[in-house]
C-alpha cells in the first residue's frame, strides 16, 4: 500500500458533522468565543499537519473552521438526509470527495506506540489499521488499535476545563497553573510531582528532562496498573539492571512458557502473534512446525493453541520454573511435583534440550522477580540467547518499581504539595491497598489531564481535557524500540491540549500549534536533514535506524525461594481482554467483543475452576465475595475449564465509577482488594454472598463443548490429510454452469481460515465490526442473542473439563455457492453474485427473516430494533462505503464487498485485470496470524487457491451440501502419541 | 306486505358494485403509475430554489464551459464535486462584480461561508453510485442529467430510479460514447449506433451481464 | 359406512318451516343477548389488546418479541401455523364430506366455514407482524416497480402468501355462495325493515329458482371439489416454510402430510367445541344431535391417531438416519430445555384422546368439549415445539441458543383470539350459524327414506 | 303485448314431490317457459325443465387453465425478465413453479364459476317481479312453486290459471310485472 500523504485536507462535511455532533458543547463553546485571545488559541489549536508544509492550505483550513463555528452558531445542519450540498469555499488541492485518504501515525498503548495507518474520508478517520511497512507489526493489528478511533469519537470524551467539577475556560485554568508555576519556581519545584502513564515517548521524556532542570526537587514517577515493574525487578536480578527482553518468536523451534500469555492481548500481542504464525506456518509437526508447551494457572490464548498445555496454580509456576532450571543446572535444589506436572515437564525439557538455540523457556511477568529470573539463566544455559530472545536497553521510560507507595508515603507525610497527573487515573487503578482515593484528598493542588472526566478528575481541582493520539503531535517507540512520530489526521474535535503542550506550558514555553515540543525533539535527533528525515519519518510512519540495539549480557542465576502454600485459593489479577485496566471502559464496542475464551461480553467475572465450582457448589452467575486480606468484592462466578485447580481469576477495568456512562457501573472492582504488595498474585477466601443469588451474564457463546462434533478437526503427523469429501448429490446445476450461464465471471473469491494459526485475538472481529460499520446493542440485547458482530470466533473445548483441549473457529458468513439463505427469501434480498458473494441487500429486505432461519451457520445478523441510536459523534466513524443497516433488516458478512468493488473501479479505470490479492478483507488486513486469507479461486496462484490445495483443507458441515466459499485448515494435533499413530 | 327493493335499488347496488371494483382496480393500477409518474421521481419538477439562480445553459451553453471545470473530481471519484465558491470568484472577481444576483457568491468568500445549494440528483444513502467509473467507461454526463446546456435553471431531466440505472446496467452497449466526448452535450455517433456500441463494450472491457448484481450498487 | 345412512340423523318430526324459522329467527330474535354481549366484550378486549400489541410492535421492532438468533422464528410462525391449521377443518368438513355425500355435514359446515375464515385471518395477518418492514409487506406481490426487481418464487414464504390467500378467497367464496340461499330464507323471515335491507343486500335478490339452483349447485360442487386440495396444498406448503430449510428437526419429508393431518386435527377439535357451545346456546340439539357430537369425536380420534403416526415417523426418522445433528435435535425435544412442550402435545393430544374409543365419552357434551381443548392445547405446544426445539439448537453448537416468549409474545397471541371471536360472534350475531336450506335438504332425504322405508 | 303485464303465474305446493308431478304435467301441457322456487334444490325438477346449461363448469375450467398458465408466464416471466442467482437453484425450476401453480389453479377455477353462477343467474337483482307475490315469501321456507312465465307462448292469465288450479296447489297468483 502506498498511502502516504503529507499534507492533511480538511473539509466542511467533516466539520458539519464535528459541529452536529456536539452542539451542546459548541453552544457553550459560543460563550467562550469572545474570550480574549480565544480565535488565537482555535487557530492555534488546530496542528494542522498541512501547515507544515505549505501556508495557504492552512489558512483555508481556519476559514472553514470559522464557518463551520458560524454554521454551528446558526444551529444549521438539520438531521438525517439531507438535500443540501455545501462545496468548499476554497477547495484544498488533491481532495477528491468521498475517496479516502491514508495517512502514517500512531495509536499508544501501555506506552508504546503501535504503528498505524488511518484511513480518512474527508478529514476524518474511519478506520486504523497496521503499518504494513512497519518492521514487526506489518500491517496487523489487535483489537485495542482497532478500536482506537471509536475511542476518537467517544462522546462522552472529556471536552472542557473542569474546575471543581464545573465546566470552565482554559483562560482560567493556564492562569491557575501560572500562579502554581510562580510557587515552584520559588521553591525550585519543591512538593511538585507530575504523575504519567507509563511511556516511551522521547519527547516526553525530554521534556521531563527540562522539567527536572527548571525544578530540580520535582519528581516525575509513572503509574501502571499492569506495568512492567516485577519483569524490570526480574532482570535487574538477572542482569543488574532492568533491560528489556525480547522474544524472537519467528526464531523458535519450541517454546515453553511458563505461565506467560505471550500471546495474549497487551502491547505485545501483533508482534508476538505475527512472529509466531511465521515460524509456525503450515508445516507439519516435526517438518519445522513450532511447538509450544505452557503451564498456565489461567487458561489463555497461548495455551489455547499449544501442543501441551499444564494446568496449574499460580503457586505451582516457581516450583516448575526450579525444576526446569534445576534441569539445566541454574538453580540447585529440584522440588517435589505431582505426577502431571512430571508428565508434562519431562517433554517440555526433552523439547529445550532438542532445540536448544531455537527455543525459548519464559516466565509471565506477573510472577516473582526472583522466579522470573530464571528464565534468562535457563536461556542462556540452552544459548538462545540473541536468537530467541535478546535484549536491549529499556524501550520504555525508565521508571521506578512501586511509583504509587511512594507517592503514597510522600503524602501521607504531607511533602506532597502539587499533583499534576497526565493521562492517568490513580485514583480508580490504583491499588486498594495503597488508599491512593483517601490520601489524594490530601495534596493542596490536584490537576488531572485526560480523555475522560474520571475518577482521578472527580479528586482533582482541575481536570484538563486532553486530545486523543489522532488529533495530535507526538511520537513514542514501537515495541522494538522503533519511534514513531504521530501525526494528526484530524483537528481536535473539542478545545483539547495536547499532553505535550501542557508540560511546554509548564516549562514556561507556549507551543499554540501543538508540534513544537515533538519537532524539538526530532530536530535535536535529526540535526541538519531535519526536514527530508522528519518527512519521510511521518511518510514511513517510523524512523529508520531507531530499532532497539541487541545487548550481549551474560545473566546471573538469582537465588529463588520456595513458598509455602497457604490454605487460602490462589488470586490472580489480570487486566481485560477488553478493557484491558479500564481505560478504554468507556468503548462500546470493547465492551462487547466477546472475551476471547469465556465469550462474556459488558462484565467481568470472577473465573473458577471446575474444581472450585465442585467443592463450593457453584454455577456460572453466582455472586460471591472474595475477600483478599480485610478487602472484599462481590461478583459473578464463572467456571473457566482448565483454569488452575485452586486458582481464582480477577479481571480488572471494571466497576468504573466515572469515565463514562458505558464504563460506569458495569462488573466489579478488582482494584478495590488488589493488594499493594503481590499486586498479581494474592491469596484470598471466596464466600457465596448472602441474598445474592445469581447474576445475568450476557455471553455470545453458551455452549463450548465440541464432543461428537466435527466442527473443527484436526490432523496430525501421521496421517496429515482431512478425511476427503463426500459426494453430495444435488439436483441443482453445478457452479459452473451457473457461471456460464450468467456470462462466467473473472473472479470467484473466496477465504480459507487455518484453524491452526488462529490464536483467537479479536482482531478480525473488530477490524470487522469497524469496517461494516457494526453496531453495538448493549448487554441486554446480547444476553438476548441478539448481538450484531458478522464475524464471530466460535470457541470449543474437548476433553477433560480439568484440562480441555481449545480451539477457536472465525466463522463469518460462507457465502455457500448452494446457498439454503437465499433459497428462503421471498423478495430476492439475498442472492448470489456471479462472483459468488453471498449478497445481501438491506433496503430490499423486508424482514422474514427466512435466510437466518435456513443458514445452518447462523451468521446472519438481525436489527431487532433501530439500533441506529448513536450519538452523533459516533456517526462520524461510519465507513461512508457501507449502509448503515436501519431496523428489521439482516445483515451479515459480505467478504466487504466494498472492498471488492473499490478495487474493480479501480482496475476498471486503469482498463487491467485486478492484480493477484489485491484486495484484502478487513479481517484478513488485521489478522495478526494471516489465519484468515482471502482471494480469487479461479486464480490458481493465489493464496487462497493455494491453501485450498492443502490436506487440512475442509469445509464446515459439509454433509449439507452447501459448499461454502469460506473453508478451513484443520488444526496439527501435535502429541508424543500421535507421532507413532 | 310489498317488496323490499324498489327497481332503483338494482341500478344502485351494479353501480356500486361497479365503482367499487374499479376502484379497487383503478387505486392498483394508479399506485403503480404513480410510483412511475415524474411527481414522485422529481423529474420536470419545479427546480429546486437555490441560493444563486445558476443557469448551465449560459455557462456550459452559450460559454462552453467544459463539466469538468467546475466539477473537477467527475473522473477522479464518486462524487463529481461542487465547485467552491473561489471557482465562481475566478471569473466574477472580474466580470459582473456588481450583479446583485451574485451577491450570495461574493458574500460566501468574503465570509468564507460555503453557498448552500440544494441537491438537484440525490440518490438514496443506499446507493453507492460513482462518477468516475462512469467517465471512465464512456458513460456521457447528458445520460443521467440530461440536457444541462440548455436548463436555465437546473431541475432533474432523468428518473434516477433503480429501473433508469437497470436500463442501461442491463444493455450499456447504446449508452457509450468515446471517453473524450463524455462531457458533450450533443454527441451522436456518427454510423451504427449499435455497432460503435459493442466495439466501446469491448474496448472498455466492460462486464456485460454482470452489472446488474445487488453489490454493484448495493453494500 | 356412516352412521348417517343407518339411521336418520335429524329427528324427522320436525318440519322445514320450523328448521326455517328456528335458524333465520336467531339473528332477529336472538336468544342469548347477555352472554354474548359478555362474550364480545371480553373478544373486543382482547381484540383491543391485538390492537395494543400492534402498534408497540410497529413502532418500536420484532425485538419486543422474545426472538434471537438462532431463534428468530417463534410465536408469531408458530401461531401462524397453529391458526391456519384451525382454518383447515371449515372446509375440509364442508367440501370433502360435500363431495361424499355426508349428510351429518350440513348441521356443522356453516359454522366450520365461518370458523375457518376468521382463523384463517388470525393466521394471516401474522406473516405481516412478523415481518422486520412490515410496510414494505407489498414486495411480496409481482407489480411492475420502479426497481424492477419481483419475488422470488423458489421462496416457501412466497409460495405461502399465493396459497394462503388463495385459501382465504376460496373459502370466503365457498362460505358465501352457501350462505345465499340462507340469507334469502332470512330476509323473507325478517319483518323490520333494517332486517330485511340487510339480508335483501348480501342474499343479493336471491329466488330459490331451478335455474338459480342448477348453476348454483354444478358452483358449489366444483368449489368443494377444489377446496379439497387446496386445503391439503396449503398446509402442505406451510410445513415447507420448515421442510425446506437445512435445520435438523425441519429437513424431513414427512412433514406435509404430518402438517395437513396436525391442522386438521386442531380444526375438528375446534369445531367441535364450537358446536357444542352453540348447540348448548341456541338449543339446537335437534340439529346437532348426539349424533353428530358422536361423529365428531370418531373424526377427532381418527385424526388424532394419524398425526401420531407423524410423531412415530419422526423419532424413526431420526434414528435411521443416524445424522448425529438429527439425533441431537431428537434428544433436545425428549429432554432437551422445552421437553414440556415435546411432552405436553404428547399428553394433551394423544393421552386425553383415548376416552374417544367410548361413545360414552364422544356423545357426553363436557367430555368432548375437554378432550377438544385439550387438542387445540396440544397442537398448539406441538406447533411451539417444532418451531422452538429445531431452531434452538441446530447444527453448530457455538450458535445454540434459548428463546423465553415475552409479554408482547402472549399479548399478540391473546390479541388473536380476539380477532377470532370478535367477528366471529357477530357472525352467529346476524347471520344463521347452520346451514338451513342444506337441513331442510338433510329433512327432505330422511323423510323420503323414512316413506321408502314405510314402504 | 298484453303479455307485458304480467310476470306469470305462481303455484303454490306444500311438497316437493307435489312440485314434480305438477312440473312435469305443465310440461306435458306444452308449456315450455316454467320456473319453479324452492327453499332447496329439488334436482328432480331440473331434467323436467330441460335444464342443461353446463356453463359454469366450462368457466371453472377455463379459470383453471388461465390462473395455471397466468401463474407459470408470471413465474418465468420474472425469472426472464431480471435473472438472479438464487442460491445456485435452476432459473426455471419448474417444480418450484408449481405450488403457485397450483395455487392460482384453484383460485381462479374457483372465481370463474361462483361470479359466473351469479352473473348466469342475473344476479345480484335485488328487484324481481316475483317479490311481489304475497305468499312467495314462503318460497325460501316451506314451500315449493311452479311458475308459468309470461312469456311463454301458451300463457294467457286465465286459462294457464286455471290450468295451474287443476293441479292442486296452495294458492294461484298471479305476478304482474313491475
Amino acid at each position: 500500500m502506498t498511502m502516504r500523504a503529507e499534507n492533511l485536507r480538511f473539509d466542511l462535511p467533516r466539520l458539519r458533522d464535528m459541529t452536529r455532533s456536539s452542539r451542546r458543547f459548541w453552544s457553550s463553546l459560543e460563550e467562550l468565543i469572545d474570550e480574549e485571545g480565544f480565535r488565537a488559541w482555535l487557530a492555534a489549536e488546530f496542528p494542522a499537519a498541512s501547515s507544515m508544509f505549505d501556508d495557504p492550505g492552512r489558512r483555508q483550513f481556519l476559514k472553514l473552521m470559522g464557518a463551520s463555528l458560524l454554521l454551528a452558531g446558526l444551529g444549521g445542519c438539520r438531521d438525517g438526509k439531507s438535500g443540501e450540498a455545501l462545496p468548499y469555499v476554497n477547495q484544498p488541492e488533491g481532495v477528491v470527495p468521498g475517496v479516502p485518504r491514508y495517512y502514517a501515525t500512531a495509536v499508544t498503548f501501555e506506552g508504546y506506540a503501535q504503528p498505524v495507518i488511518a484511513a480518512t474520508y474527508a478529514g476524518r478517520p474511519t478506520k486504523l489499521d497496521g503499518n504494513p511497512d512497519h518492521p514487526v507489526t506489518r500491517g496487523a493489528s489487535d483489537a485495542f488499535m482497532q478500536s482506537a478511533v471509536f475511542e476518537l469519537y467517544d462522546p462522552q470524551r472529556s471536552k472542557l476545563p473542569l474546575k471543581d467539577g464545573v465546566p470552565s475556560t482554559w483562560g482560567a485554568a493556564t492562569a491557575a497553573l501560572t500562579q502554581l508555576r510562580a510557587r515552584w519556581q520559588e521553591r525550585r519545584g519543591e512538593g511538585l510531582r507530575i504523575l504519567t502513564g507509563a511511556t516511551t515517548s522521547p519527547t516526553l521524556i525530554r521534556q521531563m528532562a527540562e522539567l527536572t532542570k527548571q525544578f530540580p526537587k520535582m519528581r516525575w514517577s509513572q503509574s501502571q496498573a499492569i506495568g512492567t515493574a516485577l519483569q524490570d525487578e526480574a532482570m535487574t536480578l538477572a542482569f543488574g539492571r532492568p533491560i528489556t527482553p525480547h522474544y524472537q518468536l519467528d526464531k523458535c523451534d519450541l517454546i515453553v512458557s511458563l505461565d506467560h500469555d505471550l500471546l495474549g492481548p497487551g502491547p505485545h500481542q501483533v508482534a508476538r502473534a505475527k512472529a509466531w504464525a511465521e515460524k509456525r506456518g503450515e508445516a507439519a509437526p516435526g517438518a519445522g512446525r513450532a511447538r509450544l508447551h505452557a503451564a498456565e494457572c489461567l487458561p489463555s490464548l497461548t495455551g489455547a493453541v499449544a501442543d501441551s498445555r499444564l494446568p496449574c496454580d499460580a503457586s505451582r509456576v516457581p516450583l516448575l520454573a526450579q525444576a526446569i532450571a534445576a534441569k539445566f543446572g541454574v538453580a540447585a535444589n529440584k522440588p517435589e511435583l505431582n505426577p502431571h506436572e512430571e508428565k508434562w515437564l519431562a517433554r517440555a525439557i526433552d523439547d529445550l534440550r532438542n532445540h536448544a538455540g531455537a527455543s525459548l523457556f519464559t516466565i509471565g511477568p506477573q510472577h516473582a522477580p526472583a522466579i522470573q529470573a530464571l528464565a534468562p539463566a535457563v536461556n542462556q544455559a540452552l544459548k538462545n540467547a540473541g536468537l530467541a530472545v535478546w535484549y536491549s536497553e529499556p524501550i520504555l521510560a525508565p521508571a521506578e518499581p512501586t511509583p504509587l507507595a511512594k507517592l503514597a508515603a510522600e503524602i501521607s507525610a504531607g511533602s506532597v504539595d502539587t499533583l499534576i497527573m497526565l493521562d492517568c487515573n490513580p485514583v480508580y487503578d490504583a491499588p486498594a491497598g495503597l488508599q491512593f482515593a483517601e490520601l489524594i484528598a490530601r495534596v493542596p493542588n490536584r490537576v488531572h489531564a485526560g480523555l475522560h472526566v474520571t475518577e482521578t478528575s472527580h479528586a482533582s481541582q482541575w481536570h484538563l481535557p486532553l486530545s486523543h493520539a489522532l488529533e495530535a503531535w507526538s511520537d513514542g517507540r514501537a515495541i522494538d524500540g522503533s519511534a514513531i512520530i504521530g501525526q494528526p489526521v484530524v483537528a481536535p474535535l473539542y478545545d483539547t491540549r495536547s499532553v505535550y503542550q501542557l508540560i511546554d506550558f509548564l516549562l514556561g514555553g507556549s507551543d499554540p500549534k501543538a508540534d513544537n515540543a515533538v519537532r524539538a525533539t526530532w530536530r535535536e535527533r535529526f540535526g541538519d536533514q531535519f526536514d527530508a528525515r522528519w518527512r519521510k519519518s511521518l511518510h514511513d510512519g517510523f524512523v529508520d535506524g531507531t530499532t532497539a540495539k541487541p545487548l550481549t549480557l551474560s545473566p546471573k542465576a538469582p537465588h529463588a525461594e520456595q513458598r509455602e502454600t497457604a490454605d487460602q485459593y490462589e488470586i490472580v489479577f489480570l487486566p481485560d481482554p477488553t478493557i484491558w485496566d479500564g481505560r478504554f471502559a468507556n468503548i462500546a464496542w470493547l465492551q462487547e467483543l466477546p472475551k476471547p475464551l469465556t465469550k462474556i461480553t459488558w462484565d467481568n467475572v470472577i473465573a473458577i475452576s471446575p474444581a472450585i465450582a465442585a467443592r463450593e457448589k457453584l454455577s456460572n452467575g453466582d455472586v460471591v465475595d472474595i475477600d483478599i486480606g480485610a478487602r472484599s468484592v462481590r461478583g459473578p462466578v464463572w467456571i473457566v475449564p482448565g483454569q488452575g485447580p485452586r486458582t481464582i481469576a480477577l479481571f480488572l477495568g471494571y466497576g468504573r465509577r466515572a469515565g463514562g456512562d458505558i464504563g460506569q457501573g458495569v462488573g466489579y472492582d478488582a482494584y478495590a482488594v488488589r493488594p499493594a504488595e503481590n499486586a498479581f498474585i494474592a491469596r484470598g477466601r471466596l464466600s457465596r454472598a448472602p441474598d445474592r443469588p445469581q447474576q445475568k451474564i450476557a455471553s455470545t457463546q453458551a455452549h463450548h463443548r465440541m464432543d461428537g462434533f466435527d466442527f473443527v478437526r484436526e490432523v496430525t503427523a501421521t496421517n496429515p490429510r482431512t478425511a476427503p469429501p463426500k459426494d453430495t448429490p444435488t439436483l441443482y446445476p453445478d457452479w459452473n454452469e451457473i457461471a456460464e450461464r450468467e456470462n462466467r465471471a473473472d473472479h470467484a473469491w473466496g477465504m480459507v481460515i487455518d484453524l491452526d494459526l488462529c490464536i483467537g485475538c479479536n482482531a478480525c472481529v473488530s477490524a470487522c465490526n469497524v469496517e461494516n460499520n457494526v453496531v453495538v446493542v448493549g448487554k441486554d440485547q446480547v444476553s438476548r442473542g441478539r448481538e450484531m458482530a458478522w464475524l464471530r470466533v466460535d470457541r470449543y473445548y474437548s476433553g477433560d473439563v480439568e484440562n480441555p483441549k481449545s480451539y477457536f473457529q472465525p466463522v463469518p458468513c460462507m457465502h455457500c455457492e448452494k446457498a439454503p439463505c437465499e433459497m428462503g427469501c421471498p423478495v430476492h434480498a439475498t442472492a448470489h453474485s456471479p462472483e459468488g458473494v453471498n449478497q445481501m441487500v438491506y433496503n430490499r429486505c423486508i424482514g422474514t427473516r427466512t435466510c437466518s432461519s435456513y443458514c445452518p451457520y447462523k451468521v446472519r445478523r438481525f436489527n431487532w430494533y433501530d439500533y441506529r441510536n448513536f450519538a452523533e459523534a459516533e456517526q462520524a466513524v461510519k465507513n461512508p462505503d457501507v449502509t448503515v443497516r436501519s431496523r428489521g433488516v439482516m445483515e451479515k458478512c459480505s467478504y466487504c464487498t466494498q472492498r471488492i468493488q473499490a478495487a474493480h473501479v479501480a482496475a476498471d479505470k486503469e482498463d487491467r485485470a485486478l492484480r493477484r490479492d489485491e484486495v484484502t478483507t478487513a479481517c484478513q488486513q488485521a489478522c495478526p496470524t494471516t489465519a484468515i486469507v482471502f482471494g480469487d479461486l479461479l486464480d490458481r496462484e493465489s493464496a487462497v487457491a493455494k491453501r485450498r490445495q492443502s490436506g487440512r483443507h475442509y469445509v464446515l458441515l459439509e454433509e449439507l451440501g452447501t459448499r461454502p466459499r469460506t473453508t478451513y485448515l484443520a488444526r496439527w494435533r501435535d502429541e508424543p502419541g500421535e507421532e507413532s499413530a | 306486505m310489498g317488496p323490499i327493493f324498489s327497481p332503483a335499488a338494482d341500478t344502485w347496488l351494479r353501480l356500486f358494485l361497479i365503482a367499487a371494483v374499479s376502484l379497487a382496480a383503478g387505486s392498483v393500477v394508479f399506485a403503480v403509475r404513480f410510483a412511475h409518474s415524474d411527481w414522485v421521481t422529481g423529474v420536470f419538477n419545479h427546480p429546486p430554489a437555490q441560493p444563486v439562480p445558476f443557469s448551465h445553459k449560459h455557462h456550459a451553453g452559450e460559454l462552453g464551459i467544459d463539466c469538468g471545470f467546475c466539477h473537477t473530481s467527475f473522473a477522479q471519484g464518486p462524487r463529481a464535486g461542487l465547485p467552491p465558491t473561489h471557482t465562481c470568484m475566478t471569473c466574477h472577481s472580474q466580470i459582473w462584480t456588481g450583479a446583485p444576483m451574485l451577491a450570495p457568491v461574493r458574500q460566501s468568500f468574503a465570509d468564507n461561508n460555503p453557498l448552500k445549494w440544494n441537491r438537484v440528483a440525490l440518490l438514496p444513502d443506499y446507493v453507492f453510485f460513482r462518477h468516475d467509473i462512469h467517465i471512465a467507461k464512456g458513460v456521457g454526463c447528458v445520460a443521467c442529467h440530461g440536457r444541462i446546456d440548455r436548463m436555465a435553471l437546473t431541475y432533474r431531466a432523468k428518473a434516477l430510479t433503480m429501473e433508469f440505472c437497470l436500463d442501461c446496467h442491463r444493455d450499456p452497449a447504446p449508452h457509450l460514447r468515446p471517453k473524450n466526448q463524455v462531457t458533450n452535450m450533443s454527441w451522436s455517433p456518427h454510423g451504427d449506433r449499435e455497432k460503435i456500441g459493442h466495439e466501446l463494450v469491448k474496448q472498455y472491457g466492460i462486464r456485460e451481464g454482470q452489472l446488474t448484481n445487488c453489490f454493484v450498487c448495493h453494500r | 359406512m356412516s352412521v348417517a345412512e343407518a339411521r336418520p340423523i335429524l329427528p324427522t318430526r320436525q318440519t322445514y318451516a320450523d328448521v326455517t324459522d328456528q335458524l333465520a329467527g336467531i339473528p332477529m330474535h336472538f336468544p342469548t343477548r347477555r352472554r354474548w354481549l359478555i362474550a364480545l366484550l371480553i373478544s373486543s378486549t382482547l381484540l383491543g389488546l391485538l390492537f395494543v400489541s400492534a402498534v408497540v410492535l410497529f413502532s418500536t421492532g420484532v425485538g419486543v418479541w422474545g426472538l434471537n438468533i438462532p431463534v428468530n422464528w417463534a410465536f408469531a410462525i408458530h401461531n401462524y401455523v397453529w391458526w391456519l391449521g384451525i382454518g383447515h377443518a371449515g372446509t375440509l368438513i364442508s367440501a370433502l364430506l360435500l363431495l361424499l355425500g355426508r349428510d351429518w355435514r350440513n348441521s356443522l359446515n356453516r359454522f366450520a366455514e365461518t370458523m375457518t375464515l376468521f382463523a384463517v385471518v388470525c393466521a394471516g395477518i401474522y406473516p405481516i407482524l412478523h415481518l422486520g418492514r412490515p410496510w414494505f409487506v407489498y414486495w411480496m406481490f409481482p407489480y411492475p416497480a420502479t426497481m424492477k426487481v419481483w419475488p422470488q418464487f423458489r421462496s416457501p414464504l412466497e409460495w405461502d402468501i399465493w396459497a394462503v390467500l388463495t385459501y382465504l378467497t376460496v373459502s370466503v367464496v365457498f362460505w358465501y355462495i352457501g350462505l345465499v340461499p340462507d340469507l334469502a330464507a332470512a330476509r323473507d323471515r325478517a319483518r323490520r325493515r333494517r332486517w330485511q335491507v340487510f339480508f335483501g343486500v348480501l342474499s343479493l335478490g336471491w329466488r330459490g329458482s331451478a335455474a338459480h339452483w342448477q348453476r348454483w349447485h354444478q358452483a358449489y360442487r366444483l368449489l368443494a371439489a377444489l377446496a379439497v386440495p387446496l386445503v391439503v396444498s396449503v398446509h402442505s406448503e406451510v410445513s415447507l416454510l420448515f421442510a425446506a430449510g437445512t435445520i435438523p428437526g425441519w429437513h424431513s419429508t414427512i412433514f406435509p402430510p404430518y402438517f395437513v393431518l396436525g391442522a386438521a386435527f386442531s380444526g375438528f377439535a375446534v369445531v367441535a367445541m364450537i358446536a357444542i357451545v352453540l348447540r348448548a346456546l341456541f338449543n339446537l340439539e335437534n340439529l346437532v344431535t348426539m349424533q353428530h357430537l358422536d361423529i365428531l369425536g370418531k373424526v377427532l380420534l381418527a385424526c388424532g391417531l394419524m398425526t401420531a403416526y407423524g410423531y412415530v415417523f419422526e423419532v424413526f426418522d431420526a434414528l435411521y438416519s443416524g445424522d448425529p445433528h438429527e439425533l441431537q435435535t431428537l434428544s433436545d425435544r425428549f429432554f432437551g430445555q422445552y421437553w414440556w412442550s415435546y411432552w405436553g402435545a404428547i399428553f394433551f393430544n394423544f393421552v386425553v384422546l383415548q376416552p374417544l374409543w367410548f361413545r360414552a365419552a364422544r356423545v357426553t357434551p363436557w367430555i368432548l368439549f375437554t378432550i377438544s381443548t385439550s387438542v387445540a392445547v396440544g397442537m398448539w405446544l406441538e406447533r411451539y415445539m417444532i418451531l422452538v426445539t429445531s431452531l434452538y439448537r441446530d447444527f453448530l453448537v457455538s450458535s445454540w441458543g434459548e428463546y423465553h416468549a415475552t409479554f408482547w409474545d402472549w399479548a399478540t397471541y391473546a390479541g388473536t383470539i380476539g380477532l377470532f371471536l370478535a367477528p366471529f360472534l357477530l357472525v352467529i350475531r346476524l347471520l344463521p350459524v347452520i346451514s338451513i336450506f342444506e337441513e331442510k335438504e338433510v329433512l327432505h332425504d330422511e323423510r323420503k327414506e323414512l316413506r321408502r322405508g314405510k314402504a | 303485448m298484453a303479455k307485458r303485464e304480467y310476470f306469470g303465474l305462481l303455484a303454490e305446493f306444500e311438497t316437493p314431490e307435489a312440485l314434480l308431478a305438477a312440473t312435469e304435467r305443465a310440461r306435458k301441457a306444452g308449456y315450455r317457459e316454467l320456473d319453479t322456487f324452492t327453499p332447496f334444490p329439488v334436482y328432480e325438477v331440473f331434467p323436467v325443465l330441460r335444464l342443461r346449461d353446463r356453463r359454469v363448469l366450462w368457466l371453472g375450467l377455463f379459470g383453471g387453465i388461465f390462473g395455471f398458465c397466468l401463474a407459470l408466464g408470471m413465474q418465468m416471466f420474472t425469472n426472464w425478465d431480471y435473472p438472479i442467482n438464487v442460491g445456485g437453484r435452476p432459473l426455471y425450476p419448474l417444480s418450484a413453479f408449481m405450488v403457485v401453480g397450483f395455487e392460482l389453479t384453484v383460485l381462479f377455477a374457483a372465481l370463474t364459476p361462483a361470479i359466473g353462477m351469479l352473473a348466469l343467474n342475473g344476479l345480484p337483482r335485488l328487484h324481481h317481479p316475483v317479490f311481489t307475490a304475497p305468499r312467495f315469501y314462503r318460497a325460501s321456507r316451506d314451500r315449493f312453486f311452479l311458475c308459468v312465465l309470461a312469456s311463454d307462448g301458451k300463457f294467457d292469465p286465465r286459462k294457464t290459471r286455471d290450468f295451474l288450479r287443476d293441479l292442486k296447489p296452495n294458492s294461484v297468483e298471479l305476478v304482474e310485472n313491475v
